[in-house]
């Protein structure tokens, strides 16, 4: 019996490798009905070039022919009412301005409005307000900002908005701590009329009208303000979407506002259920096994699978994200301009993107993120191990006691740290990777306790990023690579208080010219919004900050 | 052996004696049951790999050293195994994994068992408040589930070997504490014990002489069946992203690199599966056979 | 017996001041700031300070502590660092999930662990024997992360029968509940069988079939009550299991459950969170630990006469 | 065999059992065979390990297998072939045409149920009666053995070894039986529990008019309550006869062997003389007659030929090579005091 026993436990443990096998090859559950009809019918748009960027928001091709709409095995039934949508992140929370998180503007743009928007050129456009005009102050600056609101803008508690819930706002956006930066140019706001407020700021402010297009300063009701309302459970606004419930870690609902004020862009399709997938293949399945509609978040390694499937549409469209290997100026040899060059020289970007991202990015030369305004390649050096060589010769080191630890808070880095690794080693420079969940890697590097890491950062505009990467104010928070230059700072305050936006171009522009002598950081790549959908969407497009309006989308 | 008594100590030569027929029982035993040889003979085999890795693949340029233009190659005769999204030999990778896991895994073992075993040994031979007060600090520890408790630990400390040696063994040492205790507790008041007492032999000298070599069979067979846990518990919190990291090979980081690429390579997940399984398997085939060996009463 | 039942009851509450307290300290010592954390990469310096200020954690770990745990004797978990919610509120939304999780595990655990244990003891060396241990086995060795991505890769990637991700419905629980029952059901099945086989070797199990009772009756009637005892034993350890694995089922599932809560929670730092977790695990696994008590108590009657 | 069989309860013909394990095989019966009339009470006796209990277990048809084995041989119950009977033909038979008391009545008992249900089960399995039928038969059937009816809603941990005993032997008597197998009932019992249950298991017994197989290796038992005795050494009769003729007719040197080893009252000088040697390992029986290595008058043939039954009386018999037709009658050779 002992060896009947045995035999079944060889035969077992071989059948398992063996079943799976046949489980190996690419299974399409969700192949169209009609695998003959000509492949891609709704090719993707190719992603923009990196300088025309904003110019086209890489809108997809309409869909040439009616694409089956979905595949045997999924839910033949859409619910042309509603449209599910898969994250990776659950928002914190659903108030406006208790969390910074990218997860949370996402909803917030479905259940609120702002004075202003981004729009898809990455350029802040009215939304709630009506029409506005600077007029001087005391000192002659155009610091007064009087912005009028449309009229009849219903909460979605039914509530009509004015200016009294614009003051407020504001004011409580001042002491919400997550949020509070979005408001430090704004001194006063005073109510002039009804739907009328007057905003002083300190000096002319080229951010301001950016700052009230972040959630931060998304309008809520006065009343609920001093009501001291719990967002979380009643999250009243203005936008389009009103929320319906929210279960913790899985899904929240959304429902069309019925008191939206803005007609024309009144939601196509009713309700939106918007689900947390946190792991990236376990969305993609969700797609293709037509549980979800929309994926915001596409995993790379997804992208051929759903490219090759007309039933989907892959969206690949250019980001301001700005990825880079951060080494901390401050420490010898890093200190030495040479060094950073050396290193920056050495590494192969497109390798980076490949193995890190699956190539679904682009190489980042520049100091500061393309497809901005004052983006310039200008003194940016490209791969070049000879001249990387050249470098380090300058230094005049020896490069074998560089010791470079590579902090690294997740698995993207981590390939993108392991290319580097090898790359760096031809130079003759030996660099470790070090692991660390996100809150270390964010105190330690914050505080400076490192020698290099890969990190990033995301942004609509030129002037927060350098701002918030170079600024030396910003030193033990997000200015990791603790440069302090008086002279980039300047600069950097001067872009601020320009609001002519020909002038602040040229300020940018010299500012990230200075950064590219420099060196400060090494800059990998600034990948694609990934996102698919199910080809019969239609209307879906996304920013260059990864921004979009479910309100517009519709079913075919 | 018996011609040389007359010059031996009659009484250390029966001990010695005894010891060896004791052990030869058990290997005897433990030879009969098949199913154990097997365990033994995949642990045996494990080790071996383990051992020889370094032989085997060159660390740095096989185990972590990536090769993109090879990335997710399907297994075939160059790439037994497939390669990884690195362009990495998952064989090689598989095989230096049983090295980090099964070190991992005996050290945080041993850690466990020397700091559980003392305080189970203290406890249960002083017994009284200094028995009570090590004991009500391992309820505490026992109250929350071991894996749950690893996982807590090693997040705090951070993903390293060191402080996933430290979360683990911490989490296993409640349970050593507890076994060394009852098996002290059976045997302490046993006569020979007091025996040993009345001929005023010293505290140490007991808990050396007598109560721990008697206390071996349960310790034996829990080791083994940890050995498994630990290993299982390492893989676990690899793939939460709380174990090693890469690109050190390791089973449960490999599992949950390859869960990305499940899809198109799913091979990726199926050999550092099957590895684990196997060794997890072994060690808990070996573990029930050395229980049923040690003490056939058990049975 | 309530006596008891209060006894143990009160015996629990060192246990959560020990075990909350102990969490506390690894967490406080953790590297890793939970304002980072949570103001993220584009965190200012002075926003960072303020927001520390305004969660009390510039002051000592203890005060810290004890300021937490005097709320926690009047109930309230505290508030999420990231989200501002409480604590209480944040589990309780997601226990339905992991309730929900553990009881299909368990369900189909026992569904399959007992049968399998009684059938491979009275078939005794035959090859239902034979097969049934070593699916126990397999069981035991298998993790439950892989084994839940091997179900995802057969049942929602090839064959396309059951969701992947999620708690949409009770089909959302099919495969979290094998992949985490699977472990549990080895463990039980291999109990059930052993001490089937000791039983059914016991004096009154002759006796009964003795007295002319079909074995199935004696199996049903006799036996399996008196085997029970020892499984019993085994399913409140399980619970245990359950619950850690819990952890890395949720991961694999992308269940919105309190295991992955935790996780979540550790990583952020969210401390409040991860104690409440730890304190609902904690709280689960005694609650569990005095209920298999009690129900020897109802099985054995001459455990029972011991409680009173 | 040319008995007629009409009257026979039991008639066991050369019963080979065998227990094979991984190490060995170990033969418990060896040609046993055994007959008992309706309304008898046989003695069966013989030291631990001489297949005493096998022989009960074979009659219920309840040698665990694995690893028991009956190897060849016949058992006749009241007509019924047992080895050739269906489970489902057992479970009619059992508790109501045989039923066994086991020999401890601390573990025969299942701890975890109350005691009258336990009893009820006999009259729900073999006279489909309702429970509360059941019931009210079990408290008549405590009454007869001495136990107070209400008694019978505890738990078998509530009661002393002798009322246990009494419980089991309420048990085995519920259905009826035509013959009860009592395996050494009084052995782990106190020495006056002993006598009270045996006195009573003999009243019930004459008064159910029910036949016994006594299984024991107290000779006092026998003398107290056997009407014929088998006596059992390595798994087969080797002596068989009325209570008379094996306590004062005594013929083979094991029986004799058996009554030397009891201290004699009447004559308390005289010497026991325990029989040398120990029982023969069943899994390594010595070849012939397995008792030669320990007799006393052990021949050649003894370790070479198994020895045939030789007759003193229609029912008195012996297997030993000391023995033919013509010296059986006067037993010269062997004596007793």
């Amino acid at each position: 019996m002992k060896k009947s026993r045995l035999i079944s436990l060889v035969i077992a443990v071989l059948l398992i490798p063996a079943l799976i096998a046949g489980c190996g090859a690419p299974a399409q559950p969700a192949q169209p009905a009609a695998p003959a009809q000509p492949a891609q019918p709704a090719q993707p748009a190719e992603p923009a070039k990196p300088g025309e960027a904003p110019a086209e928001p890489a809108k997809p091709a309409e869909p040439a022919a009616p694409a089956a709409p979905a595949g045997e095995g999924m839910d033949p039934a859409v619910d042309a009412d509603t449209v599910v949508i898969a994250t990776a992140d659950e928002t914190p929370s659903l108030s406006t301005a208790g969390h910074n998180a990218v997860a949370g503007d996402y909803v917030n743009t479905l259940t609120h409005n702002g004075l202003f928007r981004i729009n898809a050129e990455l350029n802040p456009e009215p939304d709630l307000v009506a029409e506005y005009h600077t007029e001087k102050d005391d000192k002659g600056e155009d610091s007064i900002w009087i912005m009028k609101l449309h009229e009849n803008i219903g909460f979605s508690d039914g509530t009509i908005m004015n200016a009294d819930d614009v003051v407020a706002t504001l004011m409580y956006a001042k002491t919400q701590q997550n949020v509070a930066t979005y408001t430090k140019s704004v001194i006063t706001v005073e109510k002039v009329d009804d739907l009328t407020v007057k905003i002083t700021t300190d000096g002319p402010s080229a951010t301001l009208l950016y700052d009230l297009s972040h959630h931060g300063n998304y309008i809520l009701p006065k009343a609920l303000i001093e009501a001291d309302n719990d967002w979380n459970a009643n999250p009243v606004g203005a936008g389009a979407y009103k929320l319906v419930e929210w279960k913790r870690g899985e899904q929240i609902e959304f429902t069309a506002n019925e008191f939206y004020f803005n007609k024309e862009r009144t939601p196509k399709i009713k309700n939106v259920i918007w689900r947390i997938i946190p792991e990236g293949s376990a969305r993609t399945i969700a797609l293709e096994a037509g549980e979800v509609d929309y994926i915001i978040e596409l995993d790379s390694t997804s992208v051929p699978n759903l490219d090759a499937n007309p039933a989907f549409t892959v969206m690949k469209v250019p980001t301001a994200s700005h990825n880079w290997l951060t080494v901390n100026n401050e420490v010898v040899p890093f200190d030495d301009v040479n060094v950073r060059k050396a290193i920056n020289s050495a590494i192969n970007k497109e390798d980076v993107i490949e193995v890190s991202i699956n190539g679904m990015g682009e190489v980042a030369l520049s100091q500061t993120p393309n497809g901005m305004l004052g983006s310039t390649d200008e003194f940016a050096d490209p791969y070049d191990v000879a001249k990387a060589k050249e470098y380090l010769a300058a230094w005049g080191g020896d490069p074998a006691t560089i010791k470079l630890d590579m902090i690294c808070s997740n698995d993207t880095k981590r390939r993108a740290a392991e290319v580097i690794q090898a790359n760096l080693k031809e130079i003759g420079i030996t660099a470790n990777i070090v692991s660390m969940d996100l809150a270390t890697y964010l105190s330690e590097t914050a505080a400076g306790n490192f020698t290099g890491f890969i990190g990033g950062y995301t942004t609509n505009n030129m002037m927060s990023f350098l701002n918030g990467v170079f600024l030396s104010d910003n030193i033990n928070a997000s200015n990791k690579t603790r440069t302090n230059e008086p002279e980039l700072d300047a600069m950097i305050r001067e872009s601020f208080r320009t609001v002519d936006q020909d002038e602040r171009g040229k300020i940018l522009e010299a500012a990230t010219i200075f950064l590219n002598k420099e060196t400060p950081q090494m800059p990998l790549y600034q990948p694609w919004t990934l996102s698919a959908h199910k080809t019969n969407l239609l209307n879906t497009f996304i920013t260059g900050s990864g921004g979009f309006w479910v309100q517009e989308w519709a079913w075919q | 052996m018996t011609t040389q008594a007359t010059t031996v100590d009659a009484a250390a030569l029966t001990k010695k004696y005894k010891k060896q027929s004791q052990f030869s029982e058990v290997w005897r035993r433990l030879r009969k049951n098949k199913a154990a040889m097997l365990g033994l003979a995949i642990m045996i085999l494990l080790v071996g790999l383990a051992l020889a890795a370094p032989l085997i693949y060159d660390y740095d340029g096989d185990v972590i050293s990536q090769n993109i233009k090879n990335r997710l190659q399907p297994p075939s005769a160059a790439h037994p195994f497939g390669t990884d999204e690195m362009g990495r030999e998952i064989l090689a990778r598989v095989i230096w994994g049983a090295r980090t896991s099964l070190s991992i895994g005996f050290t945080a073992v041993l850690f466990a068992l020397i700091v559980g075993g003392t305080l189970g040994a203290i406890s249960g031979f002083y017994g009284g408040i200094v028995d009570n007060v090590i004991m009500r600090i391992m309820d505490i520890f026992l109250a929350v589930p071991g894996t749950l408790l690893a996982i807590t630990i090693a997040a705090a400390l951070g993903p390293s070997t060191i402080n996933l040696i430290i979360a683990l063994s911490i989490s296993s040492v409640p349970g050593f504490a507890r076994i060394v205790r009852g098996s002290v507790l059976t045997v302490r008041d046993v006569e020979y014990i007091e025996a040993a007492k009345a001929i005023g032999a010293s505290n140490g000298r007991i808990l050396l002489q007598h109560v721990i070599p008697n206390s071996l069979a349960p310790v034996i067979v829990h080791t083994t069946l940890n050995v498994a846990t630990i290993i299982l518990t390492i893989a676990g919190l690899s793939f939460l992203g709380l174990g090693i990291s890469a690109p050190t090979p390791e089973w449960g980081a490999m599992l949950s690199s390859g869960r990305t690429y499940l899809r198109n390579a799913s091979y990726y997940t199926m050999f550092p599966g099957l590895a684990i399984m196997t060794t997890i398997l072994a060690l808990n085939l070996l573990g029930d056979g050395l229980r049923d060996a040690l003490d056939p009463r058990l049975k | 017996m309530w006596k008891y039942i209060g006894r143990r009851i009160l015996a629990l509450i060192p246990v959560i001041v020990g075990v909350t307290l102990l969490v506390y300290f690894i967490m406080s010592l953790a590297p890793g700031d939970p304002v980072k954390t949570i103001l993220g990469e584009q965190a200012t310096p002075e926003a960072i300070e303020s927001l520390r200020e305004e969660m009390g954690l510039n002051d000592p770990i203890i005060v810290q502590y004890v300021r937490w745990f005097g709320k926690l004797l009047q109930g309230d978990l505290g508030l999420s660092y990231k989200s501002k919610d409480s604590v209480s509120m944040e589990i309780a939304s997601r226990i339905p999930t992991t309730l929900k999780l553990s009881f299909s595990a368990m369900t189909i655990a026992i569904l399959f662990a007992i049968p399998l244990g009684i059938i491979a003891a009275v078939k005794q060396n035959s090859i239902i024997d034979g097969a049934s241990m070593f699916l126990a086995l397999l069981g035991v060795s298998i993790p439950i992360f892989w084994l839940g991505l091997l179900l995802i890769l057969l049942f929602s990637l090839r064959l396309g029968l059951l969701p992947s991700a999620g708690a949409q419905s009770w089909k959302s629980f099919i495969l979290p509940g094998i992949a985490l029952g699977f472990h549990s059901m080895a463990s039980i099945a291999r109990i059930t069988r052993s001490s089937m086989l000791e039983v059914i070797r016991q004096d009154y199990t002759r006796t009964a079939r003795a007295k002319g009772l079909p074995y199935r009756d004696v199996i049903q009637k006799h036996a399996l009550r008196n085997a029970l005892i020892p499984t019993v034993t085994v399913v409140g350890l399980q619970m245990g299991a359950l619950l850690s694995g819990s952890v890395l089922t949720e991961t694999v599932f992308s269940l919105p459950g309190i295991g992955r809560y935790m996780i979540q929670s550790i990583s952020g730092r969210d401390i409040p969170a991860v104690l409440g977790c730890i304190v609902v695990f904690t709280l689960t696994f005694s609650v569990v630990n005095l209920i298999v008590d009690l129900l020897y108590g109802f099985i054995d009657p001459r455990i029972r006469a011991q409680y009173s | 065999m040319s008995e007629d069989n009409k009257d026979l309860m039991l008639n066991i013909d050369s019963l080979y059992v065998e227990y094979r394990t991984d190490d060995a095989i170990v033969k418990a019966l060896n040609g046993m065979s055994l007959q008992i009339r309706h309304g008898e009470t046989h003695g069966l006796v013989g030291e631990t390990g001489a297949g005493k209990t096998t022989t009960g277990l074979a009659i219920m048809k309840l040698i665990p297998d694995p690893p028991g084995v009956v190897v060849s041989g016949d058992i006749q119950l009241n007509y019924l072939d047992v080895q050739k009977a269906t489970e489902k033909q057992m479970e009619h038979v059992r508790g109501s045409v045989v039923s066994m008391i086991f020999q401890d009545p601390m573990t025969s008992l299942n701890p975890v149920m109350v005691v009258e249900d336990q009893i009820a089960e006999v009259f729900e399995q073999h006279e489909k009666v309702n429970h509360a039928e059941a019931i009210k038969r079990t408290h008549e059937m405590l009454e007869l053995v001495g136990i107070p009816a209400e008694r019978g809603k505890e738990y078998p941990h509530q009661f002393s070894g002798g009322m246990k005993q009494r419980v089991v032997i309420a048990m085995a008597l519920a259905g009826s039986p035509g013959l009860i197998i009592a395996d050494e009932p009084t052995t782990a019992l106190d020495v006056t529990i002993q006598a009270q249950v045996l006195k009573m298991m003999k009243d019930l017994k004459d008064r159910l008019g029910t036949a016994m197989l006594m299984i024991t290796h107290d000779l006092g038992i026998v003398a107290e309550i056997c009407d014929k005795v088998s006596v059992v050494y390595a798994g087969r009769v080797i002596e068989h006869g009325t209570l008379e003729d094996i306590f004062d007719r005594t013929r083979h040197p094991y029986t004799e062997g058996l009554f030397n080893s009891l201290p004699n009252l009447r004559d308390r000088k005289a010497m026991l003389k325990p029989i040398k040697g120990l029982m023969p390992d069943p899994a390594n029986l010595p070849g012939g007659c397995p008792f030669h290595p320990r007799c006393n008058y052990v021949m050649d043939i003894c370790s070479t030929e198994r020895a045939p039954r030789v007759y003193r009386t229609e029912e008195h018999y012996v297997a030993c090579h000391l023995y033919n037709a013509d010296n059986i009658q006067q037993g010269g050779m062997i004596q007793r005091d």
